[in-house]
């Protein structure tokens, strides 16, 4: 078995990109949206086959066991091919925490069938009432003798309806005295009796989130992780390396370079004022690509992430969504035309852009909460 | 309200405006707003074909049309109003596209065959299309590339290709904007015509857009609408007034989707408070609202240039001024709603998606913001200099 | 006697202009800065003699008695003309309001004081600890037999040290139950014993505020002006017709001309990238000035201005501010040069418009609070 | 810490930098920080000498200079923590203009001018400044209107006007850029020499800037540091560093502001809160210190870009990257701290107006953002030409 961390860096990086290139299905490189199960499930197995599926797990259960400095270069070719992601909350978010909090027999049986793309997981979070402030969330789950009794809705789930399980936090405690505490995190089959999935679509016409309904759903008492009503700490401690991937600066590179083709065939790029509002947003990615570097250093030392990295996130998708609407100025009379439009040579999808920058900010703890975060507990500001 | 009556009646212009809008507004409530917009999006022709009837009773498609033609003979300010309350609950029938622009430009044009087709305009029984912009995407009447050729016999034909034109699968003829060896030139070609192709594109709103191609259409003198000055005249002004017209439904919809937000606002509660108690918050939609209220001096001033200085510099000045504050703020209260949503407003089924897509068109059509800043800056390069002379 | 009103619009207009123009000294036209009594003297007492002085007071008490609409003609062409503000707190707030709150002694003694030069007056609203906050004023007055003994300290007193007289909000009930309870108006003579003027310099290195203090300082009770404890309900009256002229776009498009003829001596008017942001300016004092004419309109048919007169002030003054900006970039190696610079034939005091655009929103409620008006009393949002 | 020791030491050299922060921070605190620079404004020549001497003698006015001329010889990296500490509390002492500008021409030129020059401005006794500017106020090194003449007798004679000169008048000599038959070349001048003449202007600070006039000033070849492609490299490299340590003030001073400005919302209470609980306020705040991390990361950048590849077009990209966004953040994060202080960010008294008229200075110094937006671009199609090549 190939001790990847032992190995040069530059070569590593040659390794994987070799791979990428060369096994990576080009018709699936940069997709604007999530892809669905039928689509990437190729790639998927491609993967497991490979023993790649998992790449920061360590060896032990199945994983590639890289460190933070090669895990990182290993997403970076990841996102400099425009690979896209695939389901892959088993591996970034089930694998982790069972790996820290599960049982032994939890991580028996899950782990396995996670790299054999047996089970493919959805994270349960969000609900009706309770998004940017997550801790109010109701869906209750009540003991009744060896089984919890999962009644609610779940919803903004990415994808529920490709997913055969679903993690997710429940109250289990509706009596305590802090929302943040009576709170905790079950595994969930989706083929259980009184799960109904409901796809929503978004205005880019994709049905990339889902309802998840729960009536009267029964779910064994060993598929709680952690301690009961521990749930919520659990989850706050796996979101910290999520705000560092939400600020990549990729996306923003790969939408530049579209905006910078759509100009070249235009005529405009030479324009005077098209190039200024470009270069200010090429001076934006490359400051972000800069201070995500330095983000970056910090996980590549293995030391933990501050508040600070919030501020990537913020940059990151507000830049995004700068450069989709420049691209929609850029296009002038075809700047309202919907999918792919033929600008000379090149086919440009001018609103996919438009549309996929809109969550960006949204998702993944909007960039108010993530501005509050900053304000409290960088600046010092009081509540 | 119908307007076929409105010219009879005495009470003040105040009281008329007041009186249109309402009844605008009581033909959106009573047709179900956004939801029928939702309801015929992606179909063809995107638009209700019973509701196009209901406007021809009301008067509407015959409201800026001269009596001559069977027309109310009302001011911009009138078609405005309606513009901007359909605008309101994105209504999809193009009366700016087709009846605005189209005959428009047959109106301004004058002679027999704005007598012949502007009655069926004005009945609802025909819907016209201007085919006038190039695959470039130009806004000049002038960049034209399409032509009426002459062949041995003296015979004339149309060659070329247009493309933006909207709802063209719906139109039953084109008013086409070509040159011939003595400049621009108008022909009216019908959409049944040899040599006429289509090929369709959708809009962010589903609607169609089209690309109408003119294979050696054979056209006689009947088929000129005007040539040169008069050609260049009728279709500029109505360009004018489609673009204002255009910035009146910007200012319909930039208005509603505002009154959605605060009221979001309102009634969303999270971490235990509605979150239009969050002052970042307000002050976000402080400054939309803002917005909105510059759109609204912006547009009553061009309604007011055009309507007084018809196809002058000064007009031109004003008009691009309310098209570019409009278009800006439009898109701009858009996203914000968007982002101020969350996630809801991101779905296809809450109706923020139908406003913004909307918005994407109405800002793109008959130029952008940057397109209306630029040619704002010629006019006033131009008055300058027209001052110093 | 001059019937003004029955004047046609336009022939009043041109008696204003031609007046201006023929008597208002050139050197004082547009001053950056609030000028200084000794400065502006000679065109207060040219405006008492012609007896301009109170344009909008009734004519019985001296004024010209201008209804709304002749009023803002007069306003309009002041401000055509680059005319400074005089010293006119009696003018504009002190008149005003005695006319509707005096007693009749009061009325008799200060109004033709006023209208002589013999009495300037300043404003004492702000406190250290009392800004934004204005109801949280603590300057106590006292009642001691026949008098008020006022202690504390006033400050952003405009101009207090060319003033004669203060009128002032003081506190006359520290008990009340409401901050906004318990205040009361009075009018005081800087002369009194107690009363110590200190001029504060501002960045652009004018006194143009001062702190002031009051030590033990006796004032007669029939200075109070209404009811006692009444104060602030009559304060909050008087401040509804400033938020308009405060939204006046003269300041940003007498701003626009100088940054026009700066380019136009740079050479940089014709630069493409200039050009647009110069458009984008335009556009947003065009489009000020229109919404100003239509809330002008309303105070031309004399009816009250509501909360939403508050963006008039919100965008004036930002607009000011961002041609201001632009001012300074366009001045290029030249934008960080004090004082008047030489343009070829043109001189231009490119840092001076930068420095006062920055207080502009500021003063008269800061543009925070502006926000928060539209916010709840516009838009309904909740607190 | 003296840095005269510095390079004898074995500390590794992230450990040296932060020694090196840690002095230039206890001499400003030692020193009184603003207070220093407002009472130093306004007086000629504007700064303090014994501090200048203070300075030579803890070495940091030797950092960046060869050891030849007895200077430390490292690298940019510790020029520029010097240069934010300094900015960071609007330290006067023109260390960037004399040393890293005027003096970094003549060390990168080298030659006998070096030698004799270069040692006494380590020693702090001769305080050098560079004329390059013409009144244009152009960027280009190339735009030189001054001229050197030769005579009959084939003496040398320099004849132009040179503006934008900081310091000038603190100033012991000039490094003048000119043109003879050949091309560029660069010229040492004594201050004091015959047909020098000096005009001031004051800048936002109440500092000098000169306009220094040329009057057929006679010169011999023993003036002359340096022609042609050695004078516009050395010319060129100077700028480039001076331009990265000018960035790098202007992060120590916008990062100051941002403290002071965190702080006052902190303490100030308003409605029975302070105001920093507003949120209002709480998302500007964050706005400005995102902005600060930008100026932060685009700095390190130039640093490294500009040490490892000198005068390279990657190197002017990075450097312009830098300029631009750290003027425009250090612009806006004064105006907004003026802002949210109210009123008493207004005074004169307080410290804001101190760090926004540095700001205002060193963002205009060798070209505002709009400029290296300019010249960033420049660079950038000149690079995708070199790969489509």
């Amino acid at each position: 078995m190939t001790d990847w961390n032992a190995m040069d860096d530059e070569d590593f990086r040659q390794d994987v990109r070799r791979f990428f290139e060369q096994k990576y299905p080009e018709q699936l490189r940069y997709p604007l949206q999530r892809l669905r199960w039928a689509e990437i499930k190729g790639w998927y197995l491609t993967l497991a086959e490979k023993g790649w599926l998992a790449p920061n797990w360590p060896v032990e259960y199945g994983g590639m066991g890289l460190s933070p400095a090669k895990f990182l270069i290993f997403l970076e070719e990841q996102e400099r091919w425009g690979v896209a992601r695939t389901p892959d909350m088993g591996m970034t978010m089930v694998g982790p925490l069972l790996i820290k909090h599960g049982t032994d027999e939890q991580k028996a049986y899950y782990l396995p069938r996670i790299l054999r793309g047996e089970h493919i997981w959805c994270q349960g979070y969000s609900e009706p009432n309770a998004g940017s402030d997550l801790a109010s969330l109701k869906t209750s789950a009540i003991i009744d003798g060896d089984e919890f009794v999962i009644n609610g809705q779940k919803t903004w789930t990415t994808l529920a309806q490709d997913a055969t399980h679903i993690f997710m936090l429940v109250r289990t405690d509706p009596q305590s005295r802090k929302k943040q505490e009576g709170i905790s995190f079950l595994l969930v089959d989706c083929a259980s009796p009184g799960i109904t999935v409901r796809p929503i679509a978004n205005i880019a016409g994709h049905e990339e989130f889902c309802e998840v309904f729960f009536d009267n759903v029964r779910v064994p008492k060993e598929n709680i992780v952690g301690e009961i009503n521990q749930g919520w700490s659990i989850a706050k401690a796996m979101l910290s390396f999520e705000r560092i991937t939400l600020g990549s600066p990729k996306q923003s590179q790969y939408a530049l370079g579209r905006l910078e083709l759509l100009a070249h065939q235009r005529g405009i790029l030479e324009d005077p004022v098209f190039l200024d509002k470009f270069t200010a947003l090429q001076l934006d990615v490359a400051d972000l690509a800069s201070a995500y570097a330095r983000f970056a250093d910090v996980v590549r030392r293995g030391e933990a992430l501050g508040p600070d990295v919030s501020l990537l996130k913020i940059w990151a998708t507000e830049t995004y969504a700068r450069i989709s609407n420049l691209m929609v100025e850029a296009a002038g009379a075809a700047g309202a035309m919907g999918g792919k439009i033929d600008f000379g040579a090149a086919q440009i999808d001018v609103l996919g852009n438009f549309y996929y920058a809109r969550p960006a900010p949204i998702y993944g703890g909007t960039n108010e909460i993530q501005r509050n975060i900053i304000a409290k507990n960088v600046l010092g500001l009081p509540s | 309200m119908n307007m076929n009556t409105m010219n009879e009646s005495h009470v003040d212009r105040d009281d008329e405006r007041r009186l249109l809008k309402d009844s605008v507004r009581a033909f959106v409530e009573r047709t179900g707003g956004a939801s029928r917009a939702r309801a015929l999006r992606r179909c063809s022709p995107g638009f209700d074909r019973s509701v196009w009837r209901e406007f021809a009773d009301l008067g509407w498609l015959a409201v800026t049309l001269p009596e001559a033609y069977g027309g109310l003979n009302l001011s911009l300010a009138e078609m405005a109003i309606i513009a901007e309350g359909l605008g309101g609950a994105v209504a999809p029938e193009p009366v700016i596209e087709a009846v605005s622009l189209a005959a428009g430009v047959l109106s301004h044009a004058g002679g027999p065959l704005a007598e012949a087709i502007l009655p069926q305009v004005i009945a609802g029984t025909l819907i016209p299309a201007l085919a006038w912009q190039e695959s470039t995407g130009s806004y000049s009447p002038d960049a034209v590339a399409t032509k009426v050729q002459t062949d041995s016999q003296g015979g004339l034909s149309l060659h070329g290709v247009k493309a933006f034109v909207p709802y063209a699968e719906a139109s039953d003829g084109f008013v086409v904007s070509a040159t011939d060896a003595c400049g621009l030139v108008l022909f009216w070609v019908p959409a049944s015509a040899a040599g006429v192709t289509l090929t369709h594109h959708r809009l962010a709103t589903g609607a169609s857009v089209g690309r109408v191609t003119f294979d050696h259409v054979p056209v006689t003198e009947d088929n000129r609408v005007a040539s040169a000055d008069t050609a260049a005249r009728a279709l500029g002004l109505a360009i004018e007034e489609a673009t204002v017209l255009a910035s009146a439904a910007l200012v319909g919809l930039m208005s509603r989707v505002l009154d959605i937000t605060v009221e979001y606002l309102k009634v969303r509660v999270q971490f235990g408070r509605p979150i239009g108690s969050f002052q970042a918050l307000q002050h976000r939609a402080v400054d939309l609202y803002i917005q909105r209220e510059l759109s609204n001096a912006a547009l009553a001033d061009a309604i007011k240039e055009l309507s007084a200085n018809g196809n002058s510099s000064s007009a031109h000045g004003a008009v691009s001024r309310a098209k570019a504050r409009c278009s800006d703020a439009a898109l701009l209260i858009c996203r914000e709603a968007v982002q101020m949503h969350g996630a809801i407003g991101f779905t296809d089924e809450y109706d923020l998606g139908l406003y913004l897509n909307r918005a994407l068109v109405y800002s793109a059509w008959l130029g952008n913001s940057d397109h209306h800043r630029r040619r704002y800056a010629t006019y006033w390069k131009d008055r300058a200099q027209g001052v110093a002379a």
